[in-house]
């Protein structure tokens, strides 16, 4: 969901462009998604917000394996609610279970379900990357999705969180503390395919519409990384 | 139209054994509060099983628990006036009296229509009203009109007067007579009217305690079923009209009675119930004086109340019983005992039939 | 309000209407089962109606995937003979609201039904309505109170519903995305609370006219139901 | 204790205007079904508020609209038995009669305790059922017991026996005269039985259709109170028992009546209620009958029913007025007119105080 | 089960127990005054009631937050002079469950209310008991069934609740993670299946044990509520 504004902005241009009908997009948990597909969803592409739900419908044959593509990219950031005075360095060597614990003051680290949401499976790989995990694991508050974590911050509930740096960019009540180093975790990608059954003569072409570099401009004002280079799933 | 109980019902605090058969017409149960009338009328229409036992009406069997019979209620065509009235609160007045009808096989039947029950109880401001803002004798009189409008092939009737006035009453009465004689209709009553149910009732069923104590004809159970106001039945024909003086001349076993007029034509049977405490007993015809009925008899037996301060005198007039009810004093001044011719002094304006 | 929320609007009423319309026999019916009836499992059914409370939206959801999604026996079933596609269609959407609905109104119902008086219920009996008669011409009507309640519940309900809707049937614009779907959606994204706010006031603002119609709808029928 | 009532009450259907004032003692409102009986009782006992007018019991004022005044019925230490028994479905017969006692400011009170109550109504058998299990009169003897025991300053009771059976209500009248006259508890009572009425009385008022047609003391009203059975009220005081008669002689006005024995002691102002169908008339006094009390009298009047049956003839026994019914035909025979002497012939036994 | 899973399980229990007896006081107050008052704003008051029920519960947890968060004016408040600490507490996610099974529960009881007979609340004036002893003696105890129905209700919803709790109070193991929650969870990973379905029926039947209570106590009650 977190790319609604990026998508209903191509797909309406692409639908005027082209004078074909919009295409639909149904936004949900790429879990349920991913469940909806195996049930027989009527659907023509799917776009994953992780590597492991689109692994999953890829192990089920229930996508076209030539037409995956890891589509864009997005980076996680340590945030703190607008007035916060925290400061915290994110590079492995120094204490960072220690610098975080003190920044917290008792408070909770706001994060997205580390087991299941990616920016919380994200987070949770850069902090254990980063030697931090152990020690701040208890603290950790896990929402049920990156947004939900960002508004705990963002209400001050929590002093800090692991957000995308697509949501903190908008969102006015939050400061970004430190941006995660890419190497601390794994890429954070989102992988497009196209759905095994698709009928839809209008898929393949808006298929390539999404990797296009008009597509490109209002994905990479969203604040993502788009990620030309195709790859083979892993 | 005959009607045989057989049953054993088992409660909590309470056990039913009632085993009787009735006459047709009226039969009547009668018992103080809490011996099981109630109970009984519940298990002849159908709402609660008896432990044991058989009930059958005009032949037919409605119950029967060895057999594994249960005619359920709906199917067996009564027509039950509830000791509390039971309107249905969702439903108008007119709704209420009409329910009966969607079920009834026939559309006219021996109660007559709508508009007759209607103008006899009294009803017919109320019919687009709702039952929760009717008064406790309108709520009364609705309920018996939903029962008589159903077409009953038997009556069910749980104090159905209890809480009208006398005047209301005694227009009711007449009908439900005219179903008992008319209609063939037959019918349990449930009161604690002596005067209601010698008027009324064929057979007498007594209760006490759940248990049947007596049974038999309204004439020969009358004097024994309530001790505060016994009183004899007689049996009589209407011999012919006194019109001038408004009086009916009843022609019966123990001779001439002179009772205010009734509606019935000359040969009718009819029934004159005289309360024990309305005769008096003169040792020769008095004179002068404003009773008109004397009527001579022979003293059957004399039965002292518990305390001695009264005593019943049996008579035989002539093959018919009355009774009355004496103070010792006077049975003692007039030196009463069986055997005794005397005169039975009854004024007409104490026939119940007023 | 732009297009798309006008069709979510249009969509979730019909959805909500629908969900209620169509649960409603049922839930009288098993109600009644439950309040009157002496039968071997009545606890099982009671568990089964409940659950949809009593298991997060999810799985509930996704059980409907299970059990009624186009490939399993039920679904092709539906679709093949009687021609009803649930999945992804705003059909499967009304019957997950249905189903989230269904304690609501079931316990609702069974209440009402519980207060009628059995007197009432036995004296219609001897008037000679069998037992369904006297269910339609007696209990029903007096236990309206309480199908007015819930029915009133499992519209809104279905009103709010997302989680068991957005995993059944996802959340396709036009055809299976409702007002709680889009409130969702929005409130994921970046600056989309507001839109979100509008969109609740909008719900709030029809569930509040469907609640007041219940009321006058109650009051009209509510002093006729006391037994005398 | 005296009570005034003025007020005017509007209803969809109906409207009810009453304004009276009655004596201290018993007020007994008398009329047929749906005149308005229990509505008046209803705004005595503050269950509804009436459009305009002033309730004031014993000094107190109860209602005034006028002034803004309504003493809430928590607030007005009634006891109320209502025509429908009204018991909590939830408690036991033991908790029903004991509700009112737990707002009772004072512990004991007029109306005795409970052993005393549940003895009278006989309801010993009863204290750990529920209302639900309970018999029609069983609850109607509950719902008394239950407003006996609130202790109240003032007592509503609506048609409070008329599920009873005869000896039931024959044990609980008595103590509803006590508490009138002993504890002056005033009570306002409803019932259609002019028997009750006459007996425990002090005040009749006659309703009919929402409007107060007659209103006084029970000696006055009574005969016209209810036409299908006129009457006349002796009040007397005991002059000496007979025991071994188990008789009582009354000394009153019209002479001396010997009636079933009293439990009273001599001196005790007593009423005597004598039914105009169970007074003879006789030119001379008869002799050789049963009938133990004759009075001497003169005609005063003698009204013509209104199909000219019978006759209602008014009699001046020195001062006091005895009603006689009598056929049309016994005022010919005898040749009755106002002003002749004649004599009242009245059996012991027809006394109600039997 | 693991030490995980048995601390939600804990958990769960008293979330659900604390959420149904800390709102049945209101819950029966508020259902009083709906079905008895007569006062201004009473669709205003049975709206609101209503709310969580219409509004997806992401949007319900999120006005939580909005009011009780810690830097709140409420928040504070609770916090500073009552000691109530809500955010990331147990006691948060007993709050969003209990606002969550609010709407279940005042209507149940409200229906029971309203079926009451009030001539019997006219005749315990008459003996003397002011409003609030009639409530408490006669109304209350008559509309017993609601009560229960309500307050199972109640109880299911908190056994089943996590939109709200999650946004309000997130999922913390041990602390505000319920059964629901650690089953969500388990639904977003692939292959959680067989987990969430494990923590499923012991949810189940945990609900089941609590209706199987309630019907038997419902039973114990019941046939005293006719009035006579
Ligand atoms: N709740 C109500 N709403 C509207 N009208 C009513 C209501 N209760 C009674 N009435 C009407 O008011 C009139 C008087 O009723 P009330 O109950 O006072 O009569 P009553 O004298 O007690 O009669 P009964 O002897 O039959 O009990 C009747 O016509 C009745 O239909
Ligand atoms: N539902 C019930 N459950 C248990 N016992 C009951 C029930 N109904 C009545 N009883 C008991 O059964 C006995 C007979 O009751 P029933 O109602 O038949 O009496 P009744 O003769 O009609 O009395 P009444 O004249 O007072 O109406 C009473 O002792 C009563 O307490
Ligand atoms: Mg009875
Ligand atoms: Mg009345």
């Amino acid at each position: 969901a977190s790319l609604k504004n990026a998508l209903d902005e191509i797909a309406t241009a692409w639908a005027g462009d082209t004078g074909k009908p919009p295409p639909k997009i149904s936004y949900a948990a790429s879990s349920a998604l991913a469940r909806q597909i195996e049930q027989g969803a009527p659907a023509d592409i799917f776009l994953s917000a992780d590597l492991d739900w689109m692994d999953y419908v890829a192990a089920r044959n229930l996508i076209q394996p030539e037409t995956r593509v890891n589509l864009l990219g997005n980076k996680i950031v340590l945030i703190g609610p607008r007035d916060s005075k925290a400061t915290v360095n994110l590079k492995a060597g120094v204490d960072l279970a220690k610098v975080l614990t003190n920044a917290l003051r008792g408070g909770r680290l706001a994060m997205a379900n580390v087991d299941a949401v990616p920016a919380g499976k994200y987070g949770k790989a850069a902090l254990e990357k980063l030697g931090a995990w152990n020690g701040v694991k208890d603290s950790v508050a896990q929402a049920e999705n990156v947004r939900a974590a960002l508004l705990l911050v963002a209400r001050g509930e929590a002093p800090l969180g692991i957000v995308y740096s697509t949501d903190a960019a908008t969102e006015p009540n939050v400061r970004v503390v430190a941006t995660f180093p890419e190497d601390s975790h794994l890429p954070i990608v989102y992988p497009v395919a196209r759905i095994h059954d698709s009928r839809s003569a209008d898929a393949k072409p808006f298929l390539d519409h999404l990797r296009s570099a008009k597509a490109r401009t209002v994905f990479e004002k969203q604040g993502f990384s788009v990620l030309l280079r195709s790859a083979a799933s892993t | 139209m005959s009607f045989g109980v057989d049953i054993d019902h088992v409660r909590e605090h309470f056990r039913l054994t009632a085993r009787f058969s009735s006459a047709p017409g009226l039969t009547a149960l009668f018992g103080r509060s809490g011996s099981g009338k109630s109970t009984l009328v519940d298990i002849i229409g159908g709402l609660i099983r008896p432990t044991r036992g058989r009930v059958a009406v005009d032949g037919q069997v409605l119950v029967d628990t060895d057999r594994g019979i249960f005619v359920p209620k709906h199917r067996r065509r009564i027509g039950y006036v509830f000791q509390d009235s039971r309107l249905f609160p969702h439903l108008s007045v007119r709704n209420n009296l009409l329910y009966g009808r969607w079920f009834a096989q026939n559309g006219g039947g021996a109660s007559g229509d709508l508009a007759a029950i209607v103008e006899l109880l009294g009803i017919g401001a109320l019919l687009d009203r709702r039952p929760d803002s009717l008064s406790g004798g309108e709520k009364q009189r609705v309920a018996i009109g939903r029962a008589l409008l159903a077409h009953p092939r038997l009556l069910l009737m749980d104090e159905p007067l209890a809480s009208l006035d006398e005047a209301r009453r005694a227009e009711i009465l007449p009908y439900i007579e005219r179903l008992r004689d008319e209609a063939g209709v037959p019918i349990v009553y449930v009161s604690h009217s002596v005067a209601e149910v010698a008027r009324l009732a064929t057979t007498v069923v007594v209760l006490s305690e759940g248990k049947v104590t007596a049974v038999g004809p309204v004439l020969d159970i009358l004097p024994l079923a309530d001790a505060t106001d016994g009183g004899g039945v007689l049996d009589a024909t209407v011999a012919r009209h006194d019109e001038p003086f408004h009086l009916t001349v009843l022609a019966s076993a123990a001779g001439e009675l002179q009772v205010p007029q009734l509606a019935a034509t000359v040969g009718t049977h009819v029934r004159a119930y005289i309360r024990a405490r309305d005769v008096m007993i003169s040792l020769r015809p008095p004179e002068e004086i404003s009773a008109l009925n004397v009527l001579p008899g022979r003293i059957v037996a004399i039965v002292a109340s518990p305390n001695g301060a009264q005593a019943d005198v049996r008579l035989d007039c002539n093959g018919a019983t009355l009774m009355a009810r004496l103070t010792a004093k006077s049975v003692q001044r007039l030196a009463l005992a069986p055997g005794r011719p005397v005169f039975a002094v009854i004024k007409s304006v104490s026939f119940e039939r007023s | 309000m732009t297009e798309e929320e006008w069709a979510a609007v249009r969509l979730s009423l019909l959805v909500a209407t629908t969900a209620t319309a169509a649960s409603l026999p049922l839930g009288i019916a098993v109600a009644w089962l439950l309040a009157r009836g002496r039968f071997w499992g009545k606890s099982l059914v009671d568990t089964l109606v409940h659950l949809p409370l009593i298991m997060p939206p999810v799985v509930t959801g996704y059980l409907l995937l299970l059990t009624f999604g186009r490939r399993t026996p039920i679904g092709a079933f539906l679709a093949d003979e009687l021609g009803i596609v649930l999945s992804f269609r705003w059909t499967g959407a009304a019957l997950a609201c249905a189903v989230m609905g269904f304690p609501l109104l079931v316990r609702a119902v069974r209440l009402s039904i519980e207060a009628v008086d059995s007197r009432l219920e036995s004296a219609a009996g001897t008037l000679g309505a069998n037992p369904l008669w006297v269910f339609a011409t007696v209990t029903l009507p007096l236990s309206l109170p309480g199908v007015i309640a819930g029915a009133i519940l499992c519209f809104a309900k279905a009103m709010g519903e997302f989680g068991a809707t957005i995993t059944f049937v996802s959340n396709i614009p036009g055809e299976t995305q409702t007002l709680p779907s889009m409130i969702y959606t929005l409130t994921q994204v970046p600056g989309g609370d507001a839109g979100a706010l509008r969109l609740t006031l909008i719900s709030i603002a029809i569930s509040m006219l469907a609640l007041l119609g219940s009321e006058l709808l109650a009051r009209r029928i509510g002093p006729r139901r006391v037994a005398t």
